[in-house]
């Protein structure tokens, strides 16, 4: 795999970018098209960059190992299904959404209408929105880590060299 | 005519996804073709939820008296994108262990079970 | 009773099965007791008799898998022959009999 | 109490679920108490399947609406009589298939703690194992049908996963790859066919559908792709390809919880067959269809498994042949569907055979696949032309293969044999010829669970296995489980049809109160 500077450089730009655009996604997934699985997707496309600008090696070095990413995969699934079973112990029946309305954390009343939309409504979907993203985010790292393990990198060393000159010798399509 | 035209998209995308699986010899063309034939069932899940001049279904942010599209099958549609995703990747993976083991990605080679 | 299975035509009861079985069994072992014995450890007599030819160890007499039933699949070569080569293991033919299945099936029960 | 029993459909799907996902953090920080967690989480769920399907025998059909608010019913007035919930609807068929999803796979969790000890990996392999669980759990008590595909979903991908651990060389990655090539196809011809109810319907709620059913192309194409997609989860003859593939390179404990949920493939079949199509649809061709497909897969299942010399193929050919019998069974309940003075004389019968089979086959099987995997598990040989002798050294291993294969062969006392007669009796008064074949195909399972008997456990002592020992005690635990069933089941076929299997086979025949149950008064 190449990656030249040019890429290293903009990756620094966008990635920071990128990650808040998911972020994003994932909050306002309740009022906005996008949501958790959207917004965890994007992110994983950040850390996808990450890899691409900054080698597979030294990033789980410095970023940080797969195993993390599987731990990140776990807790958002038990914050959804924590999230599910916590209505259960209210008296309703799974997934049932306890929060809305109740003037508590996402629990504004609703307005009708053509309105801008209030983050803070819509009760449980919001967190389950967030949940979904976290495992998502985490899932989708897990895959493309792995998945760079199986390949063979070329070093930084090799990309900053300078180019080869093209030497048209021997070369498929060559006159002889 | 113009009202059907997805539905012959749809048909066209099949036809072309099972030519793809059936005929293609290369495993990730075979996974592409898994892919196309997964897009052409989402687009006709979209287009059965179709109403003539519908606006996103958002119930509490829409004007009074105008149609919407239905929101199940946007759902449904979510939700089978999520699970192509992962079925995605899980062949893409099985197919990497099958090159660096056999190391070849032709289905015609790929028979070390038969009989 | 207990135990009875009815199958619409009679019944099927394990029960009586087990306790006719274990009768014959006795009846079975009672004739056995009757029988003289002159079975000596030991001796020459338990020694298989292989006309005459000294008995092979003991791993090569054990008839293996592959084998057992060679007379079976061989008196059924042409079904076989035309049977195995359909299970190819090449994934683009299971998928070509996926789809000969719903056209057959489809046009069966439309047509009918 | 009364809030574990009041959501036993959640919990369902929640106790496995919770468990897979606590998996990975208990195994990254207290490796030592895994092997127990697993036990426990598999224990729970299992009870929270026998106390589902005891409240059904008890109580009648279960409808649990999910998101709902306390008290409201299924079908909520203000939106004229639709469910749009997603709806969990559990009657006799769903609660005889968790029973034996609930048997298997306790059994086999004891069985993978003991052979899985020294492999890596474990924290996702059992992540994924409860996530086939709750896979299966799932297809058989939803009441939806988007939902039902994608439980079908989950059960395909955590299976196919499952299936690619452990065998060196890539071989086991190939036979899941198969597998999960052909089913994703399957469940996307599934998923194309619920598109093509809900165009017409409105509803993803079978009750509600079956309400509505009329006989329409769209319909019968629908129907089609249902039949051929399923009976290729079901692995039933021509599209049984990849199921011995997949079966053979699983390691054996997955192999055996495999075979019930491929068996959950065949409760979605009956399930559309009789439920959501049994008022309009042609019932005697379907029948014969379904006939066909069984009759195929019985003898072309035998007869290809009796020259195999992998002793896991073997036994994979074997699933393929024993699902004909439950399509055999159920496919000529079907044909006499609307005559029901047929269904009466022997339709009923053959409707109890085959679901009783369903059971009877998830025990043996799940039995032979554990004492074949115990075999591997010392041996690490799979070729019957290596193996021999192990008798001696695997005294109760033999044992438990034994009283497997004579299960599955039909003799008598062991729960093959009662579930058979049932099948042969009732299916002769329909036609002979085929009660006559399936009296074949048992003479052939007879006949190659001989050789696999005879070249495994019989002959002298080989000198490559003398240092070979019995397995550990918890996989011994695994087969007495499934032992216990296959006898007692056998013992005692008349206590367990009245039981469970009439209950099951009542509620397909008996399409209005399945439809009554969800939508109530609204019909």
């Amino acid at each position: 795999m190449t990656s030249g500077l040019i890429v290293r450089t903009a990756g620094r730009l966008i990635v920071p970018l990128i990650f808040i655009f998911g972020f994003y996604l994932v909050a306002h997934g309740h009022l906005t098209p996008g949501g958790g699985f959207q917004g965890g997707a994007v992110i994983a496309t950040g850390v996808a960059l990450i890899l691409i600008c900054y080698y597979y090696k030294d990033s789980i070095e410095k970023f940080s190992p797969a195993k993390n990413f599987k731990l990140i995969e776990a807790s958002g699934l038990l914050l959804y299904i924590c999230t599910a079973l916590s209505a259960l112990v209210l008296g309703s029946s799974f997934l049932f959404n306890w929060l809305n309305a109740s003037g508590g954390l996402f629990g504004h009343a609703v307005t009708y209408g053509i309105n801008a939309g209030d983050l803070f409504t819509a009760g449980v979907i919001p967190v389950l929105n967030f949940a979904i993203g976290i495992e998502v985010f985490g899932a989708l790292s897990v895959v493309l880590l792995y998945m760079f393990a199986g390949l063979r990198e070329t070093t930084r060393a090799e990309d900053d060299a300078p180019a080869p000159v093209l030497l048209k010798k021997g070369k498929k399509g060559d006159r002889k | 005519m113009i009202a059907n035209l997805p539905f012959i998209a749809i048909a066209l995308l099949i036809g072309i996804a099972f030519a793809i699986i059936l005929l293609k010899k290369n495993m990730i063309k075979m996974v592409m073709g898994l892919g196309i034939l997964e897009s052409a069932v989402n687009l006709f899940l979209i287009t059965i939820g179709y109403r003539e001049d519908g606006i996103a279904p958002i119930f509490t942010n829409a004007p009074e008296g105008v149609n919407m599209v239905l929101p199940t099958v946007q759902a449904l549609t979510l939700t089978n994108i999520v699970i192509g995703v992962a079925g995605t990747a899980l062949m893409i993976s099985m197919i990497m262990v099958i090159y660096k083991k056999y190391g070849t990605i032709n289905s015609d080679k790929m028979r070390r079970l038969k009989e | 009773m207990i135990g009875d299975l009815l199958t619409g035509y009679g019944f099927w009861n394990p029960l009586i099965w087990i306790v006719v079985m274990a009768t014959g069994l006795l009846f079975a072992w009672l004739i056995w007791r009757c029988g003289e014995s002159d079975y000596d450890k030991g001796t020459e007599q338990t020694k298989p008799y292989l006309s005459g030819n000294d008995e092979p160890p003991k791993g090569d007499v054990h008839i293996r898998g592959g084998n057992m039933y060679w007379g079976f699949t061989h008196a059924l070569k042409g079904y076989y022959d035309k049977l195995i080569p359909l299970h190819s293991g090449v994934v683009n033919d299971y998928l070509t009999w996926f789809i000969i299945g719903v056209i057959v099936i489809f046009v069966v029960v439309m047509v009918i | 109490m009364s809030l574990i029993l009041d959501n036993l459909p959640a919990l369902l799907i929640a106790v496995p679920l919770l468990g897979a996902f606590l998996i990975p953090i208990i195994g990254r920080f207290l490796p030592k108490i895994r092997d127990a967690w697993i036990i426990l989480v598999s224990f729970l769920s299992s009870m929270a399947a026998v106390l589902t399907a005891f409240t059904v025998y008890t109580k009648g059909t279960l409808v649990y609406v999910f998101g709902a608010a306390a008290g409201s019913g299924a079908a909520p007035i203000d939106s004229g009589g639709i469910p749009f919930r997603i709806i969990f609807t559990i009657d006799g068929f769903g609660a005889f298939m968790l029973l034996s999803a609930a048997i298997v796979s306790f059994a086999v969790v004891l069985y993978l703690v003991a052979s899985q000890k020294e492999r890596s990996g474990k924290s996702e392999f059992y992540a994924l194992y409860l996530l086939l669980t709750a896979g299966i759990f799932g297809m058989v008590s939803t009441g939806d049908l988007f939902n039902f595909f994608v439980f079908l979903e989950i059960n395909t991908l955590s299976g196919a996963a499952l299936v690619s651990y452990h065998r060196k060389g890539g071989i086991a990655v190939e036979g899941a790859l198969k597998y999960l090539i052909v089913n994703t196809v399957g469940g996307l011809m599934v998923l194309f066919s619920v598109g093509l109810l809900y165009a017409q319907y409105n509803s993803l709620n079978m009750a509600y559908i079956a309400s509505q059913m009329t006989l329409t192309t769209l319909n019968i194409v629908a129907l089609v792709l249902f039949i051929t997609a399923l009976a290729m989860k079901a692995g039933a003859v021509p599209f049984h390809f990849a199921t011995p593939d997949a079966y053979s390179v699983a390691p054996s404990g997955i192999t055996a919880l495999m075979v019930v949920a491929s068996q959950a493939g065949l409760y979605g079949l009956f399930r559309i067959l009789f439920t959501v199509y049994g008022g309009v649809i042609n019932t005697v061709t379907v029948g014969w269809v379904i006939i066909v497909i069984g009759i195929l897969s019985m003898v072309i299942g035998v007869t290809m498994a009796l020259p195999q010399k992998d002793i896991k193929r073997l036994l994979a050919y074997h699933a393929v042949s024993q699902t004909g019998y439950m399509l055999l069974g159920v496919g000529v309940a079907f044909a006499v569907l609307g005559d029901p003075a047929a269904t009466a004389a022997f339709g009923q019968t053959a409707m109890e055979g085959g679901l009783f089979h369903i059971i009877n086959h998830a025990l043996y099987k799940g039995l032979l696949f554990l004492a074949v995997g115990a075999v591997i598990y010392r041996t690490g040989v799979w070729s019957l032309n290596k193996l021999g002798g192990l008798g001696h050294n695997m005294k109760w291993t033999m044992v438990f293969f034994l009283i497997g294969a004579l299960a599955i062969a039909g003799i008598p006392p062991f729960n093959g044999f009662a579930s058979k007669l049932m099948i042969y009796e009732s299916v002769f008064a329909f036609n002979p010829a085929l009660s006559i074949i399936a009296m074949v195909v048992s003479i052939l399972t007879l006949a190659s669970f001989m050789k696999v008997f005879h070249s495994v456990f019989m002959g002298p002592k080989l000198p490559e296995f003398e240092n070979v020992k019995e397995v550990p005690k918890l996989m011994i635990a695994g087969m007495v489980i499934l032992t216990i069933f296959v006898i007692g089941f056998g013992l005692m076929p008349d206590l367990v049809v009245d039981s469970i299997v009439t209950p099951a086979a009542n509620a397909l025949l008996n399409q209005g109160s399945y439809i009554t149950a969800v939508l109530g008064g609204f019909l």
